[in-house]
């Protein structure tokens, strides 16, 4: 395997509406933003991919746009996956063990505050059997939080101890969404949405894009800081929620091993509702002196399609910061953890 | 900044998707009209309700189905208290993991029950038919607790 | 290239405008088992599977590939779901193929599939935004246009399309799995055919098709024991520029040309009229053989015609194009690129049945997708390179 | 035998999502002109190019485009299609031409109508003009621009179209 780092992150801030820029105009931001900031010339960018979804913009195509942002001329080497921008960074990090390219860029946008969230999700279901019951994204978390719930007298003052703390973290980040101090009491206090999960245990809907820079060993430009990427794999596992056990994630277990997920510092969970947190870190046998989501994680924004490749450039960021020296950084993806992506991070 | 006015406006995307089914969901939803539930066996005696065609496990074909249910019990719920549009009551309700007799693996449904004190992991439930079945999932209207 | 890549198998479905007598599982399922049975293998031996189609608003699920996966085998294992408009078929193939170039994987399964019929691909593909204005319908509406761009410029004979169109119709009668067959078939009756987008008339249309797609793709060690010959990938080449800009070519697109540019410098190839034996292109409008013809560089600009006209582009030609029948006879979106990248795989195994091109070493599969912007292509052999 | 025994072979599955669309910036600004009976583009400050309707950016250089310019309404005929068939979310009358129109001053073609001559009649290089909607009809939409129709000019040679010939 070829030595790949990340050279360099950006995102647009995360927020509830993004007013002012339309979605080409916020790919054009970060990715201009990204290259700049990883000193290679965007003329030596190898390889592009991105990670966007149809349904966020309800309608056919919609990615296609997207390209008018990153000036593809002369035309590039570019490929798009319709999942979350995580599996973009994994393709091009692929590209490059080909030996195809050198450097690659990924990049991810999605602007849910157009539709409704919780509904639009319902179009990821078994359309036979889950789909046609109407049933919505948070519902189906929340009998995962249930079935987490029975087992091991496990508490909601649990979930919402992962609540407070990521949006206390999320203080320390500009541009999260959902910040502040809050008390555990006074949120349990609190009516339910979907019980047994209060608001606090559901992550905010968000609009947002952000980018990568990543480049083999021997394209690393002088002056760069490099992060490297010591490890990625992801896995899925059945669809029927009612096939699986909801309180594992075997799949994580089965890609933090193959990433080599150990000796860690920090790690950025993408766990949209407090209780996956919990789960994720079980999964991950993370003990209690490793930091979990300094920036807040998708407690404090959640854009989709580009919430789990925030996570790799969170992680990051805690390693430019010097705060970590290796990290963990997670990407999940469908419904209750289906489908879930771990990279391991390392500092030069 | 953008000193142009606002145009914002709604837009729908709305379809009625046919679906052709298979041998397997065929099946499925035709015995379900007539108030049964079918579930696939698998060799090694598992049986996956809602049916499919194939191991999830390993991908290999099953084509055994067998009845199961139609009463079980609940492995977990959630209480609904201000349902959605979409939602099948526009009522509280749960929305239930629900193993039906005979079956290995949970079922998504929705649960009529009084509140979620009367919700419980481990209650049993059976299903209420719908008066019109025209063979969907939605031919059970719902599950409510037994006895009920 | 850290490692070789082969196609050790390959499978596909019968292409229909309905296939009502399955599920999406069971379509995408039925191109998936020939494949594995194809390469001799279960859904064991297979490491991880790389899933492509076109917009999920023509089968109205968000990510099928979620719900798919139990289907595929993919339970334990990396799944990735790609989507590149047209072109997906290909570009799913490629990145297929770059997990086993990689050497992270020794065996993969791609899978490519349309179920059409569970909606309509003109509903699909014409929802108006807000504030938007409808004036074409489709993909015919958009392209027609670009044709008369092309008739203008290279000053074809008007017939050039209804050739291209009999010649891709006779082909698909020795295809079992071909979509459209008219046994029938002639100049008169596609020419008769009335027309739709003018210049492009019914019978030089592809249909709408449901149909799948798959290959398993492994490295050397196993393709060296796969009992059936592999197709080696020679080389794969993907490029995209935007839909409209100023100045833009759209009739012979800068980023075609410079994926064929890049993948011929990658498998050696000089001249690709004479290295390469045969080539399945995506022409889902017959016009569009003559233009890809010199978009890929067989002939030079203003001249594709000419080959259509000489008969070089026949089954029996010295350059036979489309011998499957091409997207005009079977037009499942999301596979149709993988079709084409298969049919070159089949024609270099020696599997290509009665539309087999005798003595087929080096071909071409090719796909493009959005507005004439998405290209993906790949070369294949019958030999290591 | 009854027809509810029949086996079930298909189910119907209804969905509806509903989207709050807002056009923004350089797209909101467009249908406020538009609204008003004008034309607006952007100028790329890079390869000097005038996108019209405008998008923000330039698609070949990636840039930002904040210059506006004002386009005028008519222009030539860069190529286009005669449709003959008819389609779902179009209600115009068979058969139509529609055409890639390069407006005056842009240096992108839009697609539009063509109207007031038969379908046969249109060129690549015809010179035509917008008709708009009666003015208490306007709204933010391309929609007020009804049609294009000839206009007493001259062909505009094919050489003389550059790019877009």
């Amino acid at each position: 395997m070829r030595d790949v780092a990340i050279l360099s992150f950006a995102q647009t801030p995360y927020k509830r509406r993004e007013s002012e820029r339309t979605e080409v105009q916020m790919v054009l931001s970060v990715v201009t933003d990204a290259v700049e900031k990883s000193g290679l010339p965007k003329s030596d960018i190898g390889f592009t991919c991105s990670g966007s979804s149809d349904y966020l913009a309800g309608q056919s195509f919609a990615f296609v746009g997207a390209i008018d942002g990153l000036g593809a001329w002369p035309p590039i080497a570019e490929s798009h996956v319709e999942m979350d921008g995580a599996w973009a960074l994994y393709e091009a990090w692929i590209k490059i063990q080909t030996g195809m390219c050198n450097t690659a860029l990924a990049f991810s946008f999605g602007r849910a505050s157009m539709g409704s969230l919780p509904e639009t999700l319902n179009m990821q279901l078994d359309p036979y059997t889950l789909g046609p019951l109407g049933i919505d994204s948070i519902s189906m978390a929340a009998l995962q939080a249930r079935a987490w719930l029975d087992q091991d007298n496990h508490t909601e003052r649990q979930m919402a101890e992962v609540a407070v703390r990521s949006r206390k973290n999320a203080l320390n980040n500009p541009d999260a969404q959902l910040k502040g101090d809050f008390e555990v009491e006074k949120l349990l206090s609190e009516p339910y949405l979907i019980e047994p999960l209060h608001k606090h245990d559901c992550p905010p809907i968000t609009d947002g894009a952000n980018a990568v820079v990543i480049a083999a060993a021997d394209a690393v430009p002088s002056g760069a800081n490099p992060v490297w990427i010591r490890g990625i794999d992801h896995r899925i596992e059945p669809h029927q929620p009612g096939f699986r056990d909801l309180t594992q994630s075997p799949s994580t277990k089965l890609a933090g091993e193959k990433a080599g997920a150990t000796r860690l510092d920090i790690a950025e969970l993408h766990a949209p509702f407090t209780h996956q947190e919990l789960i994720l870190r079980d999964a991950l046998g993370l003990d209690d002196d490793v930091r979990i989501n300094p920036s807040g994680g998708a407690l404090a924004a959640n854009p989709m399609m580009v919430a789990g490749l925030t996570r790799m450039g969170e992680a990051c960021r805690e390693i430019w910061a010097g705060r970590a020296k290796r990290a963990l950084a997670h990407a999940t993806s469908g419904h209750c953890l289906q489908q879930n992506l771990v990279c391991v991070l390392e500092g030069d | 900044m953008s000193d142009a006015p606002r145009y914002s406006a709604e837009h729908v995307l709305r379809y009625d998707y046919r679906r052709s089914l298979g041998p397997v969901l065929a099946r499925f939803f035709t015995e379900l009209r007539d108030q049964k539930i079918l579930g696939t066996q698998a060799p090694d005696g598992r049986v996956f309700v809602p049916p499919v065609e194939y191991d999830p496990e390993t991908g290999e074909a099953l084509d055994e189905l067998i009845e199961v249910g139609p009463a079980g019990t609940v492995t977990s719920w959630a209480w609904v208290h201000e349902p959605r549009a979409q939602h099948p009551f526009d009522r509280p309700f749960a929305w239930a993991l629900i193993q039906l007799d005979g079956a290995t693996t949970s079922l998504v449904h929705a649960v009529d029950a009084d509140g979620p004190e009367a919700m419980k992991t481990g209650m049993r439930v059976k299903p209420r038919w719908s008066a019109e079945r025209i063979g969907q999932i939605r031919d059970i209207e719902c599950f409510e607790p037994e006895g009920a | 290239m850290a490692e070789r890549c082969a196609v050790i198998g390959v499978g596909q479905t019968r292409h229909e405008s309905k296939r009502i007598d399955v599920s999406q599982v069971g379509l995408v399922r039925e191109a998936a088992l020939r494949a594995l049975e194809d390469a001799e293998l279960s859904w064991t031996d297979i490491d991880a599977v790389v899933i492509g189609k076109a917009p999920d608003l023509f089968e109205g699920v968000m990510m099928p590939e979620l719900f798919l996966a139990d289907a595929l085998g993919c339970s334990g294992k990396p799944m990735l779901r790609v989507h590149t408009a047209g072109s997906v078929g290909g570009s799913t193939a490629i990145v297929a193929a770059s997990l086993v170039e990689a050497g992270v994987h020794e065996r993969v399964l791609t899978v490519s599939y349309e179920k059409q019929s569970e909606s309509n691909a003109m509903w699909a593909l014409t929802i108006r935004m807000p504030f938007q204005q409808g004036i074409v319908a489709g993909a015919g509406g958009f392209f027609a246009p670009l044709i008369r761009s092309y008739m203008r410029r290279s000053k074809a004979p008007e017939d050039t399309g209804i050739r291209v169109a009999l010649k891709d119709r006779l082909n698909a009668l020795k295809n079992p799995y071909a979509h459209l067959k008219f046994p029938d078939v002639d100049f008169d009756q596609i020419a008769s055919s009335p027309m739709l987008w003018d210049p492009i008339r019914y019978l030089e249309t592809c249909p709408s098709s449901d149909g799948a797609c798959a290959m398993v793709l492994s490295s050397e060690k196993p393709a060296k024991q796969a009992s059936k010959t592999p197709a080696w990938v020679h080389a794969t080449s993907m490029r995209t520029e935007p839909t409209m800009f100023a100045g833009r070519d759209q009739v012979n697109p800068q980023a075609g040309k410079d994926a064929a540019k890049d993948l011929y410098a990658k498998a050696g190839i000089t001249d690709p009229r004479k290295q390469i034996d045969c080539a399945e292109i995506y022409v889902p409008f017959s016009w569009f053989e003559p233009m890809w013809l010199e978009n890929l560089g067989f002939a030079p600009e203003g001249e594709g015609w000419k080959m259509t006209y000489e008969g070089a582009t026949a089954l029996d030609g010295d350059m036979p194009i489309n011998m499957s029948g091409g997207v005009l006879s079977s037009n499942p979106i999301g596979a149709s690129g993988m079709l084409r990248f298969a049919e070159a795989a089949n024609q270099v195994r020696g599997e290509a049945g009665e539309h087999q091109v005798d003595g087929a070493k080096v071909a071409l599969g090719h796909a493009y997708g959005g507005g004439s912007q998405y290209f993906s292509m790949w070369i294949v052999g019958a030999e290591p390179r | 035998m009854s027809e509810e025994k029949s086996e079930v072979k298909a189910i119907v599955t209804p969905t509806k999502l509903v989207y709050q669309f807002s056009a923004i910036g350089s797209h909101a600004e467009f249908l406020k002109a538009i609204s008003e009976g004008k034309l607006v583009g952007e100028r790329c400050p890079s390869c000097k190019k005038v996108y019209c309707p405008p998008r923000g950016i330039c698609p070949r250089c990636g840039v930002e485009t904040p210059e506006k310019v004002d386009i005028d309404d008519k222009g030539t005929v860069t190529t286009y299609c005669i449709v003959r068939v008819p389609s779902e979310n179009i209600d115009l009358k068979l058969p139509y031409c529609a055409a890639n129109i390069l407006l005056d001053r842009s240096d992108m073609p839009i697609m539009a109508l063509i109207q007031e001559c038969p379908a046969e009649d249109v060129r690549i290089g015809m010179r035509v003009e917008a008709i708009w909607a009666p003015e208490e009809d306007w709204g933010p939409t391309m929609e007020n621009i009804r049609y294009f129709r000839p206009i007493d000019e001259p062909d505009v040679p094919t050489e003389e179209m550059g790019d877009w010939y």
